[in-house]
């Protein structure tokens, strides 16, 4: 019995019943067949009897190529992939997603396709959660390259760490000669209600204007007609599941694709002739939560090797006096403490409360209201890029519009 | 052509309580909260072996968008949100249960699959369905009938209308836990059909596990006389099996008769032409109010069909027709018809242009230049098959049971595992679980409800045949009082909803229930309490802080019956009733009792 | 000159000009005097002349009772003051902030103060900032004292650490007599367009109100017009300067003040006939914010010491792989991991992809939708109330509402 | 009496550019983003001595709530929902520039201080305002006047309307830069005062930092002549202090005369009493529309004011009329004018009824029961000050330069520290940087901008009389061409706001200008781009790549160069002309002029 091989068809009997499928797989003593009704059945293995090979059912091909141009219309568009649930495609006898891209697939489902020839690159997947640091180099290496060749550039990414990927990227580029836009999907694309469709279209349209950032393209609100372009260093996944899960923090997004056209903010920047690239990063940098039972111990153990450290603080952006020596401690030594709100939406304001007044002396930088990630990332950028000397002054100066100089009076914070 | 009639019947009951993946009551209260409305579109991809389903295909040919309408029984995950909560475990229960007593096999786990149905039913689209038992049977007086499956799955959404492509939905009805019970195609005729039904129906409807609405349960029949299975989609009445049965029946005989006299008929000369202009002065109203609304009327022959349009046996026009609808198309008007509906000046201009001939019938439709082509190409697909007697397909019932079509049979390509719930082991505890709740005949659950509760046996044939047992059940155990549970079941809640002109929701009920079993209020108290909450809407935290509900005992409880006694002797029969007509507020009949015997000495 | 006392009036020459005022204060070589106008000059000590003392000016009165009952109407509250701009007055002369209360003030300002008997207790001021869990357990202990003897109790507190409080709180009291409103305010009430007077409004009626909760009252939207009630842990202070920065998170306020009337939603809890505090909490709890530059190394480093561990993970509820040692390591030695989303909003759900399914395999306890900061007091909790043995059962029980059972569609996430 | 008169100004001057403590500018381009309206209550706290404000006590009893439109030109702050940001160094460089040009000695250190204002001018209640400079003067005709202080402080809230006890504000000019510059009470008469506001106005109009809005500048006037000082308001126009000065001298100096007569008149005797029922035919539309509106009308003696409500010398009317209308009373309508205004019939009634006794006067009212015993309140209160020529207030003018009675004087308790604003420090670098942009007087700054930028006298002194210096400096900066420049300002924008019927805005305008400075643009091609952007809304980046604004030059310019030659010969003083006959692409002339003469050989 062990030695029917996974994708055979095979006639068994299962508590008094005879029944015929095709054996998926085999795990933890249960045997997951697939009866011709389509169901799969979960059985033990011991339970089963009388089971018998028929034929071998040929696995389903899926798409090998890793490099390939796409060609159907005039806009050239580099579309790399790096895994994430947009990039998926199930398998339909396990149920398991592989991290593959057919583009047959974006023919059927991408309704204007025809407009543009894609430049498709498909990166080893990696699952965004396991993204780090060295990741964002090898994607930034790649979009240099194919923006020589394209336009603009989408970047295919995993929505759980899509806005970190974002973020570092705008920093790295200094300059862009075309748009690059990220697309996420929080329903994967075997679904038929995959927000990936849209996002896809959209994302096309994105990498086909004008503008010179990384930005970040998906669905605007739950429903399936507007996708919202956000600038990388403001966006932030602020729900789970969401299809309208990220979010421009404290403005507006700077793109928006609806009913097939896109307008993108006067506030975006322009294109640039070259693209340039700064692909140092520094990463021994952390990332605080304070909290009321943060101890200075704890604040001591992971900021010991850290060049910057950036606080997420409580409010306009403070932390209990407990932390005061750990933090004179680091900035005695030469590394950089630095501090933003763990509220997300609004600025840190140090000048309000002694608290804040104190911390200040202290030689924290406070940030205004760059968000927390994106100050981790601006500091790992920071640090590699610019003369130790300037980490101040080039922290405190509006890089890539990390910081917003006008906060509107949205409906909600 | 005298194949053997093979009948099988699948039966859809929800399931009242929760849905099946989250925490939303089956019921809603409101239509739309705030008006709010999802826009979404569904995308077809690609089965596993690379090709799509055809029944998606062709909803995909049809490209509408849709509308969901937000209820308030409806969280992220019908809005396609959030993924599934873990399977709501009474009803799992309750499915095994049913399948126990079906005497099916029960599967060791159950495993969720994802049913692609890209009709925009689902939000998801798709139906998460599971197999709970197999290979089971039921008892008829024809002998067993088999249940191939009983499955526990997801009810779709409500449609609401479909205007100009945009098809609209409520959510209220996603993911009510359904039972989808398969029989074997045992069933011989449509009389056995309905025996077999009202089997199995009412089986469950006893329990008092189906929802109280009218469409809770709903059949499909499964039809073969030899030319292929066709599924009869939704019928919700057990009169409405039989005739759809003997319709379909019919239907088949004469397609099977047609079927050799249409041997090679040229299709390809079907061929729509815009006849707009032979109707400008047309006497019909429908075709001049479409005309003015920008539509055209287009005609074409149809090849040797004159007399089996509508002829005494054969029903052609109505085959064309359901192709014509399914396209946005009001329908049909076709030769064997003519002249007729208003149409009768123009019917010499149609001939002279279209020219049919010998046996040729012909047809008129008014649609548009967008759609035309598509109908035309869709008329002359259903007419091979009809001629090939390919007959498989999925059709739809009306209320007098006359069937139509509606899309191809879904393909087996449409399912795939549901990875976002865990496989369920069905251990032996819950097992046992659902044994214990096993649905009863109604003459053991009358005896019960009888012996045990002490209720009479009016009352609980009347709790039985509104299927409110587990209803029932439930207040017994919140108020401790079987006789205050019938009570309130079958006159306090009536009462209340003829004064509020609305229906009383179980949860919003309960709250007060609860009250009352901790603070053993009688029948007056509770009647009251539930007057003042449902009624006069006083929170619940006011109202068992409010004078009237404070308790009365102690010295006040004395004084009063001190003061009774004065008027007019008290004693341990009198009593309650005489404390009653003083005062709304609650007390306890023991500690009356009590001081009364105290008083008497 | 060094011998003139703050508070007194003086003549004075500065560039050339005779001036009069009230020296208020001097510090790091400028001294700060209050001139006749009423503006504060600061000058530099050296470049003044000519100063003479006049007369010594009457320092303005605080309100120095620390309790006292406040008698105005009926409804009996509780009013602890714990520090925070709500319970702060400016010194006029200086501009300082001091955390006292003035009961005139509250007459002055607060428009239902009339229906109220306050039973007033100052504990010793703090900044929100610097509360730490022993903190908690003072204010509960008052709570408990002071709802002995008034119907409900408001407290006030300092914004930017309330959420935590209010969350500390709700564990604590299995049961309470009667409802419990934290108020804080955005702007100082010294400033007359501080939230605090309709704050404090709201918070006395719901205190007078009947609900056995925690709850948090601050302003709904930026007008002046409703004030929301927060379930304390629901509550998430989402914007650094707003007056509307507390939402309740993924779901409604349980209550509503609009128009000089309270409406409480009946998902509030019922008010309890005794008021039942578990006073003890373990402190030794890490919250840790995942992130791509996150290592194994600073997860080991904070964690080592921690009975519990509660992860701000991405999305779903994922970190990196690169985390599962040190993961496995927490977990073998009997200590506890729980997983939240660094999103806030949404749930998390470990069964959707394979990280997370994997993170289950290790021990993670998923926590639904709890916030990761409720997470982390929850945990204090129930490590020290509930035996070892039932840490993961409790921690996915829902004891005070802490997670949503089920998540409306709104607006935005 | 015959007191000196001492006359002080208070000037205010808005500066254009950015807000004083954030990153709006101080133009508005549209009223209300999305009608969003906050609303808001202001609420009195106690001062440093545990003393109200007066004028926070008076506010606080009309107890009013005020709605603020949020405008584009409005952030958070603006919103009172988050604390300022630094101050603008800018603004603050062009203060203590002023203050220097004006002999003023400037503070070492800048520290903000927050005045309590609570007519809801102000979303915080407060204003911030700072010292600059104080002990100045400038030298006038006939004399020195001092300047006691120079402060930089935020404008307030623009005032929309008052409804219903609702005021509504416009956002758009809170935030904005102000100057606040203070005279010594050194000016002797209105003519004075006229030149002293004009010398210190054209200063700052000149250097060109004020906004191009007609209230950019507004004065306030300090005077008195021995009965305290009265602060008139808002004076917008030279024109007005002079009127406005004059009837206030006119009106303290019968006041003074009549103070003497009334002297212990028993003014508890007003007391108003509802009349309205000898109105119920009255001919006076006025209040007939009032009392059907559900208004009342009261009639009250004023007791022995017949003949000085409204005499030849004596206005007493006018002071009472000031009381009413502060608490929304249209006014009144006394014996010295009556009948009048359609009132006529019912004063026979009036006099029996209200009874005014010798050298008594009376008057009606249409007010409301709410508010009538407030007025009457106010009338008292207002009486006996004048009866002791207690005459110390805020007084509003009217466009005629009458004034009128508006609050108490503010109190010297309103002010404390803003903590929030950490205090600056005028450094060396600071003052030097000030003194660099020192105002000029007119004749300096026209002989500097004609030979340093070379543009005629006449362009000159537009540039200066519309007050675009620093818009010109700006815009030659960024263009690097001060011809163009000029052109830009003095023909392309005024013909831009004419096609497009709008403002153009600075900060819209300067992206076009920087590309245009980048790129070399010419005039054509400039003026061709703001076409492109502001009246074709071509976005910028489409605007740069667009054919029309591709650069031509190399090989495509000199063909062209070469076809032109063809045509008819080209040499260096014909080329760029013809050039520019052919294309309206941008090119560079000095290529083009050395490809002539590389083709001329």
């Amino acid at each position: 019995m062990n030695k029917i091989e996974n994708g055979t068809m095979v006639d068994f009997t299962y508590k008094n019943t005879k029944m015929k499928g095709v054996l998926v797989s085999s795990s933890e003593g249960n045997l997951n067949i697939k009866l011709m009704s389509g169901y799969n059945l979960l059985v033990p293995e011991n339970s089963i009897t009388d089971i018998k090979p028929l034929k071998t059912i040929a696995q389903t091909g899926g798409f090998e190529e890793k490099d390939l141009i796409f060609e159907h219309g005039p806009k050239k568009v580099a579309f790399i992939g790096t895994g994430g649930t947009i990039a998926s495609r199930v398998d339909y006898i396990t149920g398991a997603v592989k991290p593959v891209l057919n583009p047959g697939f974006l023919r059927e489902s991408v309704a204007n396709l025809s407009k543009f020839t894609l430049d498709i690159s498909l990166l080893e997947p990696v699952l965004s959660e396991n993204i780090t640091p060295n990741d964002w180099i090898l994607f930034a290496k790649t979009v240099k390259d194919k923006l020589s060749k394209n336009h603009g550039a989408v970047i295919l990414h995993g929505t759980d760490t899509m806005s970190y990927t974002a973020s570092a990227l705008s920093f790295m580029f200094q300059n862009l000669s075309g748009p690059v836009v990220m697309i996420g999907s929080q329903r994967s694309s075997d679904r038929p209600s995959s927000d990936a469709f849209l996002n896809l279209e959209a994302g096309l349209e994105f990498a086909a204007s004008n503008f010179g950032e990384v930005g970040i393209a998906m669905h605007q609100n739950t429903s399936d007609n507007a996708v919202a372009l956000h600038r990388g260093v403001r966006a932030r996944k602020m729900h789970s599941s969401r299809r309208d899960a990220f979010r421009s923090i404290g403005g507006n997004p700077i793109g928006k694709y609806e009913n097939g056209s896109v307008t993108i903010s006067h506030e975006a920047r322009a294109l640039s002739d070259e693209t340039v690239l700064l692909d140092k990063l520094e990463t021994s940098v952390a990332l605080i939560y304070f909290h009321p039972g943060l101890t200075a111990e704890d604040l001591a153990a992971v900021t010991e090797k850290k060049r910057a450290t950036v606080i997420m603080g409580t409010g306009l952006g403070h932390t209990g006096t407990r932390l005061y020596p750990v933090i004179r401690d680091i900035v005695g030594r030469g590394d950089h403490v630095l501090m933003t709100t763990q509220c997300l939406f609004g600025s840190v304001n140090m000048n309000v409360y002694s608290t804040g007044r104190e911390l200040l002396k202290l030689g924290v930088i406070p940030l205004s209201n760059m968000l927390p990630e994106v100050a981790m990332i601006k500091s790992m950028h920071v640090l590699a890029n610019y003369p130790d000397g300037e980490f101040s002054k080039v922290m405190l100066s509006n890089l890539r519009g990390e910081t917003v100089d006008r906060e509107f009076l949205g409906e909600v914070p | 052509m005298s194949s053997r009639v093979m009948i099988g019947l699948e039966i859809h009951i929800q399931l009242a309580g929760k849905k099946l993946f989250c925490d939303c009551t089956t019921e809603s209260a409101i239509e739309t909260v705030n008006g709010k409305v999802i826009e979404r579109r569904l995308i077809a991809t690609t089965g596993e072996s690379g090709k799509y389903d055809p029944a998606a295909v062709y909803e995909k040919s049809r490209s509408r968008s849709f509308n969901y309408s937000v209820t308030d029984n409806s969280c992220l995950l019908e809005a396609d949100e959030e993924p599934p909560h873990s399977v709501n475990s009474d009803v799992l229960k309750k499915a095994i249960s049913t399948a126990l007593s079906l005497n099916c096999q029960v599967v060791d786990r159950v495993a969720y699959m994802r049913k692609i149905v890209i009709d925009g039913s689902n939000t998801s689209g798709f139906q998460r369905t599971a197999i709970v038992g197999f290979n089971g049977y039921v008892e008829t007086s024809r002998g067993k009938v088999g249940i191939s499956s009983l499955c526990l799955e997801e009810d779709s959404c409500r449609k609401l209308e479909e205007h100009n492509g945009i098809v609209s939905y409520s959510l209220d009805r996603l993911g009510v836990p359904l039972m989808e019970i398969a029989t074997d195609p045992d069933i011989v005729d449509e009389e056995h059909a309905v025996e077999t039904a009202e089997i199995i129906g009412k089986k469950l409807l006893l329990a008092g596990w189906a929802r109280k609405a009218p469409d809770a349960i709903r059949q499909d029949v499964n039809f073969s006389m030899g030319h292929g299975r066709v599924e009869i989609k939704g019928v919700p009445k057990l009169s409405t099996i039989k005739a759809a049965i003997a319709y379909e029946k019919e239907r088949q005989t004469w397609l099977a008769e047609l079927s050799p006299i249409l041997k090679g008929t040229n299709w390809g000369r079907l061929k729509f032409q815009d006849v707009s202009h032979l109707f400008r002065n047309t006497k019909s109203k429908v075709i001049a109010s479409n005309l003015k609304a920008g539509m055209n009327v287009y005609g074409t022959v149809l090849p040797g069909l004159a007399g089996y349009l509508k002829g005494e046996k054969y029903r052609m026009g109505i085959e064309l027709a359901d192709v014509a609808k399914l396209f946005g198309s009001g329908g049909i008007m076709h030769s064997d018809e003519l002249p007729g509906y208003g149409v009768e000046d123009e019917i010499k201009g149609l001939v002279e242009l279209l020219k049919p001939g010998k046996g040729d019938g012909f047809t008129i439709i008014v649609s548009t230049h967008k759609v035309i082509g598509l109908i035309q190409d869709a008329m002359i697909a259903r007419l091979k098959k009809l001629e090939e007697l390919d007959l498989p397909e999925t059709r739809v019932v009306t209320e007098e049971g006359t069937t139509h079509y509606l899309r191809p049979l879904p393909g087996g390509e449409r399912m795939y595992p549901e990875t976002d719930v865990p496989s369920i082991a069905v251990e032996e505890a819950l097992l046992e679980a659902a044994r214990k709740i096993s649905p009863k005949s109604e003459e053991e659950l009358l005896a019960q409800l009888v012996s045990e509760f002490g209720i009479s046996k009016q009352d609980a044939s009347v709790i039985l045949s509104t299927t409110q047992l587990e209803t029932f059940q439930n207040y017994n155990l919140i108020l401790g009082d079987s006789k205050l549970a019938t009570r309130v079941i079958l006159q306090a809640i009536p009462e209340m909803e003829n004064k509020t002109g609305r229906p009383i929701s179980i949860p919003d009920l309960i709250p007060v229930l609860e009250e009352a079993g901790r603070r053993k209020w009688d029948r007056q108290i509770l009647e009251r309490a539930m007057d003042l909450y449902f009624v006069e809407h006083m929170p619940l935290g006011d109202l068992i802080r409010s004078d009237e509900m404070k308790p009365i005992g102690g010295n006040e409880l004395k004084s009063m019956i001190i003061l009774l006694h004065n008027e007019a002797p008290v004693n341990p029969k009198n009593i309650i009733p005489r404390i009653r007509s003083r005062t709304s507020r609650p007390f306890s009949p023991a500690e009356a009792l009590a001081l009364v015997k105290e008083i008497l000495g």
